[in-house]
């Protein structure tokens, strides 16, 4: 049963709560007689057989890794005699609260696949948007009526997005590839709002290498046309990137190479 | 209107063909001029005639309203057709901060967070840019925190009438025997124990939070 | 494509339901996998379907495509949910042609369809109806065909001076070089190590984010 429910896969491993409680369950271990060290040694085991590094994940391990030395040390450390009653229910509600947000995490891991499921089955309709046909267009009381200018943006990439090709058998669309454009227009759209954004928060729905690439030769691109700025501490560090609020640029996006990785 | 329930009929489908999104049983009342239940009972009708006549679109109740869609069955000759619209997949952490807010909702970012156990704003902000939760408020205690829910978008992407219809979050609580394992590998502790021990030497000694408690009381909505 | 022509129907059905505009046959013979004469069949079948049903909306054929239309008898419902302001402003596919006139301005109808992949001649014509979009003269080439531009009435009524004011788009295309080197640098760091390098006294460990080579000097100003 449990095989089945735990089985190995990347996506196992987004939250905290989950790998703990993945390794309690899988690996049986007792957290209060093990050492981290094994811990950590069983973690890295599993990252060896993710796909690919999920830095999120690792930083996120570290906090559950502070959590379980610090409940352990709490349990080791030699109490005096006359031990507060109240420290000692503390110590109680410490355990149980890291129960009850295992329990939660898993709850809610287990509903949002269950939104999926509903997703994919509402996902295999298109609803109908057509609107009105045209005899009706003139009684329209206001026809522009909640548009804007960045909804005209929005409508201009929309209508030069590269359009696949009609053709029959298809096997899969949930696959499109981003578009350096598309991204650098998403960019631009979201950037002004945002101030000073590190790189890797703008990245972190991503679910492939190609696509953080993309990602950041828009930012690249964005940088090098003046429209934000860039910098990094240290080398591997954080990427911040602040959007320069005087920059203009007109220039339509139609004809760009689409690279689809 | 007249009682001509063929009117009726043709005016819900009329209606229905030229809206760009789920239309509210309460304004085809109002324009037909009939009642609600009247409106529903021609919809119902409706949705099932297509059924039986094997059409390629049907007639759903979703985020509140009746919208004609594309028949499932002709996925694969629609979609290639049909670009926009289309919404690329969520990530694992979006999705799960969606169940969230989902069934927790209306909610501060911070209660998300605590929630997760790591911090969420990311994952809000992406559901909040494809439109699929939304800022409804402030929290009108201390602090007034910004309240977020889930949009009509949402509802429409999953294909509800109402959040209502969510299956219910105790469906997803792990089983007991989840639970017991669990707890028996946080409770279990080699040291001299100064809280009296029950009497059957349990491993299991929690006195205020056992596994049947402990469970329901800390993770219901 | 199997010979069943109920496969065949339902998918005409929903291509033409989730449709903006109408669809030509060619197109749908593409997608459905038959003859432009089985499609023209089908067609013809479903119109008469729905006529002798009494259904609310109708099958037609217009500009070279068939599309779904409520029927002419409903005509006063569909007039009262129209003016409800409920409905549909502009429809998504006169607001991405009212988008490239914008931006693209001047152009000919022609190639507004070239850039929409699809006809656009309906909506051009919805546009100028509604004052959106005017013809300002004619191309100096060969051909001299008809340009058109947006109106001020639609500058105003997006509260803009002048089409310079549009949200800025960019123009980018990457140098293969630098595709390339990223690339290499990423997948040379796509190896599972979770481990901080020791020797590198930054905080935040991101090999996967962090190219090595050239186009790594230009992050690090």
């Amino acid at each position: 049963m449990l095989e089945g429910r735990f089985e190995v896969r990347t996506e196992v491993f987004e939250g905290p709560f989950d790998l703990l409680l993945h390794l309690i369950l899988r690996e049986e271990v007792d957290l209060y007689e093990i050492r981290v060290g094994d811990i950590v040694d069983s973690y890295l085991a599993e990252l060896d057989r993710m796909e690919h590094l999920n830095l999120e994940v690792a930083t996120e391990f570290l906090l559950i890794a502070a959590t379980l030395v610090h409940l352990k040390s709490s349990r080791l450390l030699p109490h005096s005699e006359s031990l507060d009653i109240d420290e000692e229910l503390a110590l109680w509600s410490e355990r149980d609260l890291l129960l009850a947000r295992l329990l939660e995490c898993q709850t809610f891991k287990a509903a949002s696949a269950a939104l999926e499921r509903l997703a994919a089955a509402a996902g295999r309709s298109i609803p109908r948007k057509a609107g009105p046909d045209e005899r009706y267009l003139n009684l329209v009381p206001d026809f522009l009526a909640g548009v804007g200018p960045e909804d005209v943006k929005a409508a201009f990439l929309r209508a030069t997005a590269v359009r696949p090709i009609p053709r029959v058998d298809v096997t899969h669309v949930s696959d499109i590839p981003v578009s350096v454009d598309e991204v650098a227009a998403d960019l631009i759209g979201r950037l002004p709002a945002m101030g000073t954004v590190v790189f890797r928060d703008l990245t972190e729905d991503l679910h492939t290498e190609i696509e953080v690439v993309v990602y950041f030769l828009a930012v690249l691109e964005l940088y090098k046309r003046g429209m934000l700025e860039v910098s990094q501490a240290a080398s591997f560090g954080s990427i911040a990137i602040t959007w320069d609020s005087d920059a203009r640029y007109c220039e339509p996006l139609a004809g760009v190479d689409a690279y689809d990785g | 209107m007249t009682d001509d329930s063929m009117e009726a009929r043709r005016a819900v489908e009329a209606i229905v063909m030229v809206a760009d999104e789920p239309v509210a049983p309460g304004l085809i009342a109002q324009l037909v001029e009939i009642s609600i239940d009247r409106v529903e009972a021609v919809c119902a009708r409706l949705a099932e005639e297509y059924r039986s006549e094997e059409r390629g679109f049907e007639l759903v109740r979703v985020a509140g309203g009746y919208c004609f869609r594309s028949h499932p069955d002709a996925e694969s000759y629609v979609k290639r057709f049909v670009v926009s619209g289309q919404s690329a997949r969520l990530s694992s952490a979006a999705l799960e901060t969606l169940a969230i807010v989902a069934y927790k909702q209306p909610l501060s970012r911070a209660q998300v967070s605590a929630i997760r156990g790591v911090n969420a704003e990311g994952a809000m902000r992406t559901l909040q840019q494809r439109g699929l939760v939304q800022e409804i408020g402030r929290d009108p205690g201390p602090g007034s925190a910004r309240l977020f829910a889930t949009t009509p978008a949402f509802l429409q992407r999953l294909g509800l009438d109402s959040v209502d219809e969510l299956p219910p979050l105790v469906d997803f609580v792990p089983g007991a025997e989840v639970i017991e394992a669990l707890e028996a590998s946080l409770m279990a502790d080699s040291r001299p124990n100064p809280i009296p021990e029950p009497e059957d030497g349990s491993s299991s000694p929690a006195p205020t939070h056992g596994p049947e408690d402990g469970s329901g009381g800390v993770v219901a909505v």
